[in-house]
């Protein structure tokens, strides 16, 4: 019931005091927060993205321009909705937190939009993909530097039914998260028409044992299992289907782009399909920068996925507080008109859901452990093949 | 009718070993019986098969001229009859007052609405209830009666006795079964205590009492008349003296032809 | 259904229910000797398995590498160091509260539980995340139509009946099972007859202990990944499987065990709504069967003195 | 599981002349005044030294049998004590009238208590076992969530349904409950709290995992979720939700202390002590437990839907078997059986943790290990059960 994540690690604290103490004219402090999963299946994503963030405060808190001495809150929202709503409450109810970077994951984050709108607090995603986060309601206090899943599952059906599968089964998490992947997914495929979907299981995402929804999948014999769901369950799934010794090919989403997923699976994990919107880090515009200023800080965790995202998140927040000054409205009038902006990702332009556009979707391929991009794959060039590859 | 309580054939078998054996007795009103045997002779289990506890394998239990024989202990309670334990069984952290009002609980209003809303009526009924445990404590021990309010765990062995059977006699019950009132006692505390049984008898020439005892100096003093029982079978019966000196009953006992 | 998928139905349905009657013989032992839940079992389980797991982790430290090798120590490792926490807990806990009322032992346990299971999740490194648990038996399987049979769950399968076996042996042919047995019986009887009370109910406690260890690696190998929750829900079954089985019967706590798994496969298979269900399902059978059999299926004698 | 004084308290209270009225008094004034610095404070080292200094306090106060007077004038004075401990949490709201969190804490403990008490019912007084405390809670919040956000029935009412629907759905599990005794009762309600959890979390018409938005609190066309604005002064919204939840607790307290003070109290420790006994006696044991299960569920239950709407959100994952145990855990803290404890042990158990944010991560563990502590070495619990008094001061 009355849960909350934990507060920024007390090192981390240290680090923004020294900078205080350091700063030779007092800045006024200023308080912005970060919200993303540090503990559980997805901790390391949300790690990642906490260190980005962290990332774009300390480089701020260096530079002597800056009007204000920023000190960053974070919480841990588990990747679990009801953490999520608790730790949003206790962060939005807080009036000396301006604004904040929020949510890796699309449950909690869909879950949270109206606590931030109730309490009129300026928020950006930086990693969760459900559309309906901003388009389910027009709330002007909600706004995503990432994409929606929509693109993804296009390129995901398109790639699928290029390789000439036929049938797909389709796990996905009942979380709103593996709905949405699910609904996408389906249109999408059912748009092109060349394969069709011969069952559809969800799960919940603490399930342990999937070997009865995996017996019925294999009596149905799809050539495909698309898994729209997260890291720790994709784990599980996949490595049962080996357990009863289903071939398929597992084709999963955005979810499972961290290093976790191979780490998990070993061997195993070779072959499956993953996708996700805006280009790799390093190919973005500030990639460069941004993976050179990441690893000199030393932290004991990769940016990961979305830490990219996490960082522009950051940065546009505090490039806002630097312009309207230290208040929430103010704050939310001015990312009610953001056109263009740059920032390590490239431009960023919010339509009038406060959601940011971004058209390129990467394909991955597992390949000797490591996401590789899928046209630069042997799987692509026809040297290596994934089962029943046309 | 003139008995109280009549037991025909009454039978109880636990596992192979016949507790009660077709045991056939009569109680008249007002009398004080005395139940004598070795142990494991079935009086105990006499007890707890007319109280309702057990169920009779086989006979019948008319008390005050209504069968019981399948009654539950709340209805054979709410008929008059009421007990002792053979080992205490108070309720330790209750008060000396809270224990008395459990045996009074069908002279006690339980509705939820009376008890929860109407408070200036329980209040008058509590107080009148106070005043009728504190009088009945006082003829066993004045000095208990002011300090009804503390648990009774506090007490010594011979107090607890006392409320126990003030437990029993609140309700005024027709018939009061003592099952061994002497165990664990000091011959003064039990002689202590039977005089007070015989005070309260002075009182209530009504109450009837059947007593079960090792003690055959209490038997002697307040049974009027005894049955002795062996393997669940009645094997004497009649006023102490002639029951003593009965050969089966030395037999049982001591085990002399 | 096909015949395959039946027996691959089976499969699933046995293997659960090995893990769970493990599990399950566990609180029916202690309860044997100690009249007593102790309800930190399950998590138990879990400590079992990371301990196993640190164990392999080490091994590699070392540069050993061969599964087999990695398999005992990891198992003798696990079962060692259970069992002496199983008699930590008996001494220091459970055995102080034995004039307390039963649910005291069940509250002070149950926390217990949750105390080793933060504690994973506190200390082990990055504890709060999924583990991946080492595949370290064969993996060669035949297909038999649609049913595919694995080594490891045959010799995993095999291992818990053996040990299942070995227990029943214990307790029924062996002095220590007398004692045990005696103890269990009836205490006051057992001390006339010399047994060492305090000594017997540690044993007991690290056997079941030990057992625990055993279902927790078992658990690892055949998910190939544990993590600091599955001891709350393994316990929680393995007490429901002891209860429904009937407390203090060995035979009711397989029963129980194998009886939940099969539950929760019907629930999967047969029953028309989503397979998701089956816990609910399980969990109401569970209820529906205390409501029948208060006492269990295979009844415990209870006499009142009145 | 049923503490009691020592017999040389007991005689101390014997029937003598009332207790002054100020040690409870000056020990209420004390405890507000140390609430209020504790939930303003926001320095870590501070509320370290502060919370290290309440509990030096305590011990010395207990040290000087200080304790033992304010608890005696407590049972003399309870009425006046009550009315003032309700001054006190006005004030404490009225501190704190802006500030969103600390209201939506005190709020928590409020509903907590309330939970809690409905818990003591069953368990502190019949010896019911309840493992699914959280459970009954959700059913709570579940039907605001459902009620609120599809039909028009007035929100007061909806409450009022909460409660009636834990009681309802609490009545399925009666005839185990009642068959059962100890360890075999103990598995009914533990296999029900998880066969609720899995059951919202695969049931999609309630949110499955997801969980749902609970609508906020309006009472003939009051909104709870504005804030409010006197003239100048602006309170928060949470303002509406704590005047109800205390109200409502006000009201949960009179029902408990009403029923322990009354023959049927009485019957329900009867029943739990000896059940055979009791029945010689003439009590309806099957009666009495059922009273016990459904009010305390009811309790639970309108709790749980006041909860809701204030939390304005319900899933699965707010109401586990874990949850289940920290309300248990609450109960055995404070003192099974004495409702002033129990609010004592809420506010430890809900506040600590939330302004000790070093031990956030420890949160859970911690609990365990009070409780184990508490277990070993204080089972009576910080505030024992006092021997019943029918009427407070009451003196023959």
């Amino acid at each position: 019931m009355i849960r909350t994540g934990k507060i920024i690690t007390a090192g981390l604290m240290a680090a923004v005091l020294v900078l205080a103490a350091g700063a030779a004219n007092a800045k006024d402090k200023v308080k912005v927060g970060f919200i993303g999963p540090l503990t559980g299946g997805v901790a390391v994503n949300g790690i990642g993205g906490r260190n980005s963030a962290d990332l774009a405060v300390k480089l701020r808190n260096a530079d002597p321009k800056a009007k204000y001495e920023y000190e960053l809150v974070v919480l841990d929202d588990e990747c679990k909705p009801n953490v999520a709503v608790q730790v949003a409450t206790k962060m939005a109810a807080d009036k000396d937190i301006i604004a904040a970077a929020t949510h890796y994951c699309s449950a909690t984050a869909i879950a949270t939009v109206d606590t931030y709108h109730k309490f009129g607090f300026p928020v950006i995603v930086w990693g969760a993909v459900l559309p309906d986060i901003t388009y389910r309601n027009k709330y002007a206090e909600v706004h995503r530097v990432n994409g929606t899943m929509i693109n993804q599952n296009d390129a995901n059906a398109e790639l699928i039914s290029k390789l000439g599968y036929k049938t797909v089964a389709v796990i996905h998490d009942t979380t709103d998260y593996g709905k949405g992947h699910n609904e996408y997914f389906s249109k999408a495929l059912a748009k092109i028409g060349k394969a069709k979907i011969v069952g559809t299981f969800g799960v919940t995402a603490e399930q342990q044992d999937f070997t009865a929804e995996l017996t019925q999948i294999k009596a149905l014999n799809p050539d495909v299992i698309y898994f729209g769901g997260l890291t720790p369950i994709g784990v599980r799934i996949r490595s049962q289907m080996d357990k009863l010794g289903i071939k398929a090919v597992f084709d999963a989403t955005s979810g499972i782009v961290s290093d976790a997923y191979i780490q998990g699976l070993g061997p195993l994990a070779e072959g499956t399909l993953a996708f996700r919107e805006g280009a790799p880090t390093e190919k973005l515009p500030g990639g460069k920068f941004f993976i050179e200023k990441y690893n000199a800080q030393k932290y004991d965790n990769p940016p990961e996925a979305y830490g990219a995202f996490a960082y522009a998140a950051m940065d546009m927040i505090l490039n806002t507080i630097e312009k309207v000054g230290p208040d929430r409205k103010k704050v939310i009038d001015d990312l009610g008109n953001v056109k263009d902006r740059d920032s390590i990702v490239g431009k960023i332009t919010f339509d009038d859901h406060g959601q940011n556009t971004v058209a390129v979707i990467t394909k991955y391929v597992i390949q000797d452990g490591k996401f590789v991009e899928w046209d630069e794959s042997e799987y692509a060039s026809g040297k290596r093949k994934l089962p029943g590859q046309k | 009718m003139t008995q109280l309580l009549e037991a025909r054939g009454l039978s109880k078998r636990f596992g192979g070993v016949l507790a009660l054996d077709g045991l056939d007795l009569d109680v008249a009103p007002n009398e004080i019986l005395g139940f004598i045997g070795p142990n494991g002779s079935g009086k105990t289990t006499f007890f707890n098969v007319i109280t309702g506890i057990y169920g009779a394998d086989a006979g019948s239990v008319t008390f005050n001229g209504a069968d019981i024989t399948k009654a539950a202990p709340r209805a054979i309670y709410n008929a008059g009859m009421s007990r002792t334990f053979q080992r205490s069984r108070l309720s330790l952290p209750l008060s000396i007052f809270d224990n008395i009002m459990i045996g009074n609980h069908k002279r006690l209003n339980q509705g939820l609405w009376f008890n929860l809303v109407r408070r200036g009526e329980f209040k008058r009924e509590f107080e009148a209830s106070y005043r009728a445990a504190r009088a009945l404590v006082e003829v066993f021990e004045p000095a208990l009666a002011s300090r009804m309010f503390e648990p009774v765990a506090g007490l010594p062995m011979i107090d607890r006795r006392r409320i126990e059977i003030c437990r029993a006699l609140i309700s005024e019950p027709k018939l009061l079964l003592l099952d061994e009132p002497s165990a664990g006692m000091t011959h003064d505390e039990t002689r202590e205590l039977m005089s007070d049984i015989l005070l309260v008898r002075e009182r209530n020439k009504e109450l009837t009492i059947i007593i079960v005892e090792h003690e055959m100096g209490v038997i002697e003093r307040i049974t009027d008349r005894c049955i002795v029982l062996n393997f669940g079978r009645k094997i004497a019966e009649g006023p102490y003296r002639e029951v003593a000196s009965d050969a089966q009953v030395q037999e049982a006992y001591l085990g002399v032809a | 259904m096909d015949l395959g998928l039946f027996a691959q139905y089976v499969m699933n349905g046995l293997m659960l229910g090995m893990m769970y009657a493990l599990v399950a013989v566990g609180f029916t032992l202690f309860f044997g000797v100690l009249d007593v839940i102790k309800f930190s079992h399950g998590d138990v389980v879990t400590v079992g398995a990371f301990t196993a797991l640190a164990a392999f982790a080490g091994l590699h430290q070392l540069g050993f590498n061969s599964p087999w090798l990695d398999l005992v120590v990891m198992l003798v490792a696990g079962m060692l160091a259970m069992a002496a926490l199983g008699m930590l807990i008996a001494r220091y806990l459970v055995m102080p509260l034995r004039s307390a009322p039963a649910l005291n032992t069940l509250l002070i346990t149950l926390m217990l539980g949750t105390v080793l299971r933060e504690s994973v999740r506190l200390f082990y490194p990055q504890g709060g995340n999924p583990k991946p648990f080492p595949a370290l038996l064969p993996r060669n399987s035949i297909d038999l139509g649609s049913f595919n049979l694995r080594l490891d769950n045959v010799l995993m399968l095999a291992a818990g009946g053996l040990v299942v076996v070995g227990l029943q042996f214990l307790l029924n042919r062996t002095k220590l099972g007398l004692a045990i047995r005696a103890v269990a019986q009836d205490e006051e009887t057992a001390r006339t007859m010399g047994i060492n009370f305090t000594a017997i109910v540690l044993v007991t406690f690290a056997i079941g202990s030990g057992l625990a260890a055993f279902a927790g690696v078992m658990n690892g190998l055949y998910y190939n990944e544990i993590n600091f929750g599955i001891g709350l829900y393994l316990g929680v079954i393995g007490f429901s499987a002891a209860i429904i089985g009937g407390l203090g019967s060995i035979y009711g706590a397989i029963l129980g065990g194998f009886l939940f798994a099969g539950l929760q496969t019907i629930g999967t298979v047969l029953l028309p709504f989503a397979s998701a269900y089956k816990d609910v399902f399980a969990f109401a059978v569970v209820i529906a069967i205390m409501a029948w059999r208060p006492t269990g299926l295979i009844q415990e004698k209870i006499s009142e003195r009145v | 599981m049923n503490g009691y004084e020592p017999m040389a308290e007991g005689a101390e209270r014997g029937e003598k002349a009332p207790a002054p009225l100020w040690p409870g008094l000056a020990a209420l004034a004390a405890a507000t005044g140390y609430l209020i610095a504790l939930l303003a404070a926001e320095n870590q080292a501070f509320i370290i030294s502060l919370l290290a200094a309440g509990i030096a306090a305590v011990l010395a106060a207990a040290w000087l049998r200080l304790l033992d007077r304010a608890s005696r004038s407590f049972m003399d004075h309870e009425d006046a004590l009550a009315g003032c401990a309700v001054v006190a949490a006005l004030a404490v709201a009225a501190y704190f009238h802006e500030d969103h969190f600390v209201l939506l804490l005190v709020i928590t403990v409020l509903l907590y208590t309330v939970a809690t008490l409905g818990l003591n019912i069953q368990f502190g007084y019949a010896g019911v076992l309840n493992f699914a405390g959280a459970s009954f809670f959700g059913i709570g919040a579940y039907t605001s969530a459902v009620l609120n956000a599809h039909t028009a029935i007035p929100h007061l009412i909806v409450l009022a349904f909460g409660g009636v629907l834990a009681a309802l759905i609490g009545s399925l599990l009666l005839l185990p409950v009642l068959r059962t005794r100890g360890h075999y009762a103990a598995v009914v309600t533990i296999a029900f709290a998880l066969l609720f959890k899995t059951f919202l979390e695969v049931n999609d018409v309630l949110g499955g995992p997801q969980g749902m938005q609970v609508p906020g609190m309006k009472i003939l066309g009051w909104t709870f979720n504005d804030n409010i604005e006197i003239g100048k002064i602006s309170l928060s919204f949470y303002m509406n939700y704590y005047v109800v939840s205390l109200l409502l607790l006000i009201g949960a307290f009179v029902v408990v202390r009403r029923l322990e003070r009354s023959w049927i109290g009485l019957n329900l420790d009867a029943l739990r002590l000896d059940e055979t006994a009791a029945s010689c006696f003439g009590l309806d044991v099957v009666r009495w437990k059922i009273t016990a299960f459904l009010i305390g569920n009811f309790l639970i239950g309108i709790a749980g839907a006041l909860f809701g709407m204030v939390g304005s959100f319900v899933a699965p994952n707010n109401y586990t078997f874990a949850d289940s145990l920290i309300l248990v855990s609450i109960l055995l803290l404070g003192g099974i059986g004495n409702p002033w404890g129990l609010i004592v042990a809420t506010f430890i158990v809900v506040i600590v943790p939330e302004k000790l944010q070093t031990i956030q991560e420890y949160r859970f563990l911690l609990y365990a290990l009070l409780v184990i502590a508490v277990l070993l070495f204080r089972p009576e619990g910080l505030l024992p059960r006092p021997v019943r008094r029918y009427f407070p001061g009451w003196r023959p």
